[in-house]
């Protein structure tokens, strides 16, 4: 039987079953409620919580944590997630898995606290410095806030990497029907690399550093991290098609954002529009494959997100390949609202819109 | 006779002036403002005109004046 | 009418702070102690993120809102290019002790000649009440549901950790709890200006300020607290006086 | 099918919980089920109010578009989302506040003292709970009174005693389904 | 006459001659030479330069000067980088100008500190939160490196932002001949928007904030910050054409690599290959006109820069508008080889190539 | 042969420090200390960036990289996940002090079970000897070319700063400045680890140590540099030890 | 025209001095002139080496492709940057140190005694400047002794008395130009 | 007769056990390593094995063992 939660709970909880043990963050709204819930969730499972110092503490902590074989995760939202990717760029040349969540809201600076989607290039786009790139998976509903999470840290084992879950403030403070996963065991002991002594196999302790220095040669290290990726890229591609099949014009669209599109092309099939959505439930690897399907054969892509400029557009300019024309809805401060995409999907259609 | 005047307006009924004036000339009263807060009002016979209240208020409500000085004048 | 105590003209629109915040009462204090020094008009303020942010809408001075944490650094950076001017930082507990730590006892070690005004209601008001550094033990706070136990560790002593440094000018602890202790604190901030206006260097006043949304306290109970519990373990007076 | 219901009104009225309440019982009935509070611009007024959706399929949008049921609560309220319910949509206007309740063309228009029948019922509070029985007895066939009932039982679990609620929310459904 | 001078120095004596004068940083290879040059060299014309305790706290000094209208600037590579863009979100919020320096290096977490381009993303996508955009100028030479530190103080103070300055390490360790730009006095009081005590004009103080919240109506501000944005689009795109103008293929490169690029373009010549290279000096905003002149006419263009997975070629494919096919050669962690780069375009040429 | 004193086999290959580098001295102390305690199997060493990261070319134990100042926080994350694991930190005076000051602060002020190490030469060595915030006033570096002065601050001295925390359970200051303090300095480390396997909470060790490269002097002038004037700045000796 | 010269050596050879008076020379005479050091994989070895161009026009790479003037001060130096040189090229090779000086076809080889000659003139840790010497007479017109001489008072400012340094590096053009 | 054995290859002539040897036992010797260093040496007659040099050697350099002892035997 589904439950009602709040976003930000149903996140948390998803978190604990499957199995994450060390939370360390730092509050910020509108992520606080993944901590408060924390704070007193974890010690009834035996977990470890920190609120700590600020947010670069609070992912360095989780780091140590990863690399000994802990199912760690650390939240935040725009400013603060801003401070998380010194260690986003550690683990990910270290290879640890940790999961980060990054609950948006909107502008730059300080900003609002109230729902946006503007930390899609920053999340997709290696904010760290170096050039990594790292799955992330974007939640549209309570119910996937949870099954994200859920997923996130088995993604995060397979591939030896952080994983970020990119929700909104309007995912996690609204509430809806959650079936919760099951409770898992979460065995830190599984990985032969995780830090916990030296031992036979490592007579000289484990180096547990940027994996350039010691695992590869100089050479070698670049062709590792291409296959690595490239290899993400072609297994972690995830996303929903939605009234896709037989559409002329598609919406491509993510998290709060996807669902107003759902709504928009209610609207447009019932006015004889075939509108038709694909949502990225992974936002990197963004779904390629999902686009080689329609590339050339629609008559457009819109893409809605919540941001002053447009970000995810660009993905899906080279995901369209040059065959299909491209075009952005960059809502600003404000959600999309449906009737407007319609009118905006009728526009391009007339020919009235220029593409991105 | 007041030595005070009020800026009802600002006042969030925090009670602060109330607990700190020793003379108990001030009260929370009926009156609402803007704001939906009781506001505070003042018996004006028991005000000796201290300053206490000023000092403690965090919202500008009060303000003290010197009663000898002749009225409408700036101070 | 002649007025003894009026709103300073520093304050320049009604706080939009809760009923009973301390932050009212603090940034009337500055105002009044910078139109005393005759300074009001060359002051520049740091402001940090937290419920500090509504400064914005009454303190009627320059102001520089600053990333969470990094006030003092901004203070530095404003300080040192325009020396004349009186600045100060205006931060609360979790910002200047917290993610802002390193930042507030550098700008002491580098003695820079600013004033860090601290308001330390030992939550962090503005995000809803959780935990901060200068939460006592015990205390309950919505990330410390059971009261804040030693495994989050123990209250920061800012003014002990700034004491550390000799060359520092000047450092107090205020209260707000009644209006004695508010005059005093006004003191405070007159001595913490006064050494900067006479270049002696840092100065930092901290004042234990009520923050009665969040500890769930009527106002006046909130002040009560202050006097019966949070001076117990945050001694009020001056802990560092050079001469003038 | 999917029923929008936006619970609106002053800050204080009680409009977030009487929605979160109907949220519950849908949740419990294994309908997908969307609450969100009022979000944007919005958010710096004394106002506040919340959508509900509850489905069979899965609920698009979570945001306010074309109301099955309001319920508001006060007059700004009335105004504002009045023009957004869908004809033959249900307005539950709060006749205790609302001095005078227009007639909405398509649209029906149940005036409910709530105020004043929680008051009688002396629990002036619940007055919210009288509106959210009147909005339940607009929701056809996707929510039944009984459900509701039961999801007032699981949400407030502090609460032991639910016999008064209970009986206020009633009155308000019979307010519109006597 | 020509001074030879190490990029990292002229770039530092080139900001002084601007009229910077205030430097607040943090020591990190290769980017190190800048802060100790500074560390003396500020004392001399009066200036400010502190060595701070993080770049947190040297950005944030800088935004302390920047707001007072100060020319000021930090520099950082990488990993410090990383924790600079806090305070490039905020003085992007706030709309204040101050320079940025990222002397890249190559690698994810620790990294390496020898010569890379692993940062593009982070510069370009506003690796801060919150979506901002800003000018980001890239040298190629000893030379440019002082020349674009010079107009970068000019373009931050124009429209008030903050200003990247993505150098790297070659550019920075080289040496070259250098023509130092005359000296400027910068006036700290001549705009009315710095802080410097209230006046008339600002009897209640100057707010200064992120803009959103004082200075634009709740709908208006994505309408300034797009208007403001859009602006430096049109207006500070900057690029060199390099053998361009005849021809059949072009290269796309910048910094360091675009130098091992023009020596490809003069091996293909000489056997007869029409190779040109389009070098964009600003990266951010991208050089959109140069591409429009040559879409569609020439047969690709192959973007060749160094790292592992490709930064900069997904603003060539956007660029291209899906006219011209797009190769990229991200040649990892070593530097491009002319005479391999000319070899990738014959394969191209012979369509042995993907297109990315 | 019977070895009296050999090379401790949890030193696997020689270090690649410069000649005269104390690193070397430091790295060799832990392993022996490590080994007579009998827990080198079970340590895990939270490393900082600085010279600091040649230690995983010669110390092991299993190690952990961590980003730049952040290796207290890390070793946190280590020991809470791995409480029946010695876990330790190794730092430099840049590392600990500047840019990691608030981690290396808070690690003490929630007393985590694990005990810092922390390298002072007083100045970052690795990045080619800018000033730290250890470097003594007057001292030269290549960002203080006369002579660090006032204007960059003072001295820091870390195990003040982590003695306001009565919770914490050991601190010391040991030198590389000759035989006997080396073995002090050992000492203090055994004391120290001990204090973490009987689960007293946070320990710290600062060890003044030469980096004759970047001071520009003969190794053996460094080592007497210490003794004339490093120490004077920073005294040696246990400053907090609770009962075992 | 471009000029590539490649120094290189063992550590503590003085090599990337040698070029960046080279190159100082070179920005005095308003030539366009890169000075890069080795970078790379290289850079972990105990050999260190430095490539100065030096052009009338624009420097397109600063890094070495096809080398003008080789100095190798030692035979690893030389093995590994030999057969960059071009045809027509030079090489000098430091005759004190590498014992079998092969003939490289198409270029010019000469074997110059750079630290005998140094030793000789008193000054045996000026090898370098010999060796540059020599360089600058297989420079052609690209640059003279003579600025290459003004260069090095130029650029060791802190040296008083050149007259034994420049000696040196006549020496070494000599024994290339006699 | 000597009682400590010196791993030559790994001296990087530092000094300070010649420094610290009261015997006078160790002295900087012509020998090069392979890093170039010259390595210590010991005047065998000398030294006490008295350890000093042990604790500061950066280098792991020097062993010391017990005379006394039959060679050959692992301690
Ligand atoms: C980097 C970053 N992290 C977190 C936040 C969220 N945040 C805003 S205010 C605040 C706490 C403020 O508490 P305090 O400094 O004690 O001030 P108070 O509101 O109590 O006066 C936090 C954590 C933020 N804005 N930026
Ligand atoms: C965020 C960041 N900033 C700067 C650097 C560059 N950096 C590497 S090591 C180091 C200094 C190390 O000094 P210290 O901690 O004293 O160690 P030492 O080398 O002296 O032993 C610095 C600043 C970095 N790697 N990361
Ligand atoms: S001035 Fe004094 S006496 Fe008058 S109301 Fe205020 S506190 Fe009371
Ligand atoms: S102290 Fe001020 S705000 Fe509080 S009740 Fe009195 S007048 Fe009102
Ligand atoms: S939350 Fe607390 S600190 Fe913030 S305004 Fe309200 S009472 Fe004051
Ligand atoms: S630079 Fe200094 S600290 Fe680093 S290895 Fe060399 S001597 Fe040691
Ligand atoms: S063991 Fe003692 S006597 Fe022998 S060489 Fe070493 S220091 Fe000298
Ligand atoms: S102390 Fe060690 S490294 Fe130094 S000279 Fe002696 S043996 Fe060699
Ligand atoms: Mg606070
Ligand atoms: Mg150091």
């Amino acid at each position: 039987m589904k439950k009602l939660m709040k976003g930000n709970v149903a996140l948390a909880e998803a978190a604990i079953r499957a199995g994450c043990r060390m939370f360390a963050g730092y509050p910020i709204t509108p992520q606080s409620e993944i901590l408060e819930y924390l704070s007193s969730r974890m010690a009834e499972v035996g977990g470890q919580f920190v609120q700590t110092e600020s947010e670069l503490a609070g992912i360095s902590m989780v780091m140590g944590a990863a690399a000994c074989g802990q199912r760690a995760m650390t939240s935040s939202s725009g400013p603060g997630f801003t401070l998380k990717q010194e260690g986003i760029s550690y683990l990910s040349s270290a290879e640890l898995p940790a999961v980060i969540v990054d609950v948006m809201r909107y502008g730059i600076g300080l900003g609002d606290i109230i729902l946006g989607q503007a930390d899609y290039f920053q999340a997709t786009r290696g904010g760290g410095h170096g050039g990594y790139c790292l799955p992330v998976l974007a939640p549209s509903s309570v119910q996937e806030n949870a099954d994200l999470v859920y997923r996130a840290f088995d993604v995060a084992e397979k591939y030896r990497t952080p994983v970020i879950v990119l929700s909104d403030a309007a995912i996690g403070q609204m509430c809806g029907a959650v079936e919760l996963p099951p409770f898992r065991d979460h065995d830190i002991d599984q990985f032969d690399w995780t830090l916990k002594g030296r031992d036979e196999a490592h007579p000289n302790g484990r180096t547990m550093t940027d994996r350039m220095y010691y695992d590869f040669g100089y050479l070698e290290y670049d062709e590792h991290i291409r296959d690595r990726y490239n290899e993400m890229k072609e297994k972690e591609q995830a996303w929903e098609e939605w009234e896709a099949e037989d559409a002329e014009f598609l919406l491509v669209s993510y998290g709060i954002s996807s669902r107003v599109c759902k709504e928009a092309v209610k609207l447009a099939r019932a006015e004889g529009i075939r509108l038709g959505l694909i949502r990225p439930i992974a936002v990197w690897p963004f779904p390629q494959k999902a686009f080689d399907r329609f590339n050339g054969t629609v008559k457009g892509y819109l893409a809605v997100e919540m941001n002053a400029m447009g970000q995810m557009v660009e993905d899906v300019v080279l995901a369209a390949r040059g065959k299909t024309p491209v075009y952005s809805m960059a809502t600003g401060r404000v959600i999309a609202d449906s009737e407007d995409v319609v009118r905006v999907v009728k526009d391009i259609l007339a020919g009235k819109k220029e593409v991105f | 006779m007041s030595r005070i005047t009020l800026d009802q307006a600002n006042c969030k009924s925090c009670g602060y002036c109330v607990n700190a004036c020793r003379q108990g000339a001030l009260f929370i009263s009926d009156l609402t403002n803007e704001g939906g807060y009781h506001v505070v009002a003042v018996h004006e016979e028991k005000c000796i005109g201290c300053g206490i209240c000023y000092t403690v208020c965090p919202d500008y409500v009060i303000n003290i004046f010197d009663a000898e000085k002749g009225k409408g004048e700036a101070g | 009418m002649a007025m003894i105590k009026t709103v300073p003209k520093t304050i320049y629109h009604a706080n939009s702070f809760c009923p009973g915040c301390g932050h009212g009462i603090v940034i009337r204090l500055i105002a009044e102690v910078l139109e005393e020094l005759g300074h009001a008009d060359d002051a520049i303020c740091a402001l940090a993120v937290g419920c500090s942010c509504l400064v914005n809408r009454s303190l009627a001075v320059d102001r520089l809102q600053c990333a969470h944490g990094r006030a003092a650094a901004c203070a530095a950076g404003i300080k040192r290019t325009r020396p004349g001017n009186t600045v100060f930082t205006y931060q609360g507990d979790g910002d200047a002790l917290s993610i802002g730590f390193s930042e507030t006892v550098y700008a002491a070690m580098r003695n820079e000649n600013i004033t860090a005004i601290i308001v330390n209601n030992g939550v962090y008001g503005m995000t809803g009440g959780q935990a901060s550094p200068a939460t006592l033990i015990g205390q309950k706070t919505v990330t410390t549901v059971n009261g804040r136990g030693q495994d989050s560790g123990v209250p920061i002593d800012i003014i002990k950790q700034l004491s550390q440094f000799d060359s520092v000018a000047y450092l107090a602890r205020g209260s707000l709890q009644d209006a004695a202790n508010i005059l005093k604190t006004k003191q405070y901030l007159k001595k913490a200006f006064e050494a900067q206006l006479a270049c002696r260097g840092y100065s930092c006043v901290e004042i234990l300020s009520p923050c009665p949304t969040n500890w769930h306290l009527q106002p006046v109970e909130a002040m009560k607290r202050i006097a019966d519990e949070v001076t117990a373990v945050y001694p009020i007076g001056v802990f560092k006086e050079g001469k003038s | 099918m999917t029923m929008e219901f936006v619970f609106a009104g002053f800050g204080g009225q009680g409009v977030l919980t009487a929605g979160m309440v109907l949220a519950y019982a849908g949740a419990e009935k294994d309908l997908d089920v969307t609450w969100i509070p009022s979000y944007g611009a919005e958010m710096r007024g004394g106002t506040a109010n919340c959508t509900v959706k509850l489905s069979q399929e899965e609920v698009a949008s979570p945001f306010p578009k074309r109301l099955d049921v309001l319920v508001a609560m006060n007059e700004p309220s009335l105004v504002k989302f009045a023009p957004s319910v869908k004809p033959g949509g249900h307005i539950v206007a709060n006749s205790s506040v609302i001095r005078n309740i227009p007639e909405v063309p398509g649209v029906e228009v149940h005036a409910v003292a709530v105020n004043d029948i929680a008051a009688a019922a002396g629990n002036p509070r619940s007055a919210n709970l009288c509106a959210l029985g009147a909005a339940v007895a607009c929701a056809g066939g996707m929510i039944t009174l009984e459900e509701v009932e039961n999801g007032m039982r699981g949400y407030f679990t502090k609460i032991k005693d639910h016999s008064g609620n209970l009986e206020i929310m009633r009155s308000g459904y019979r307010a519109v389904k006597p």
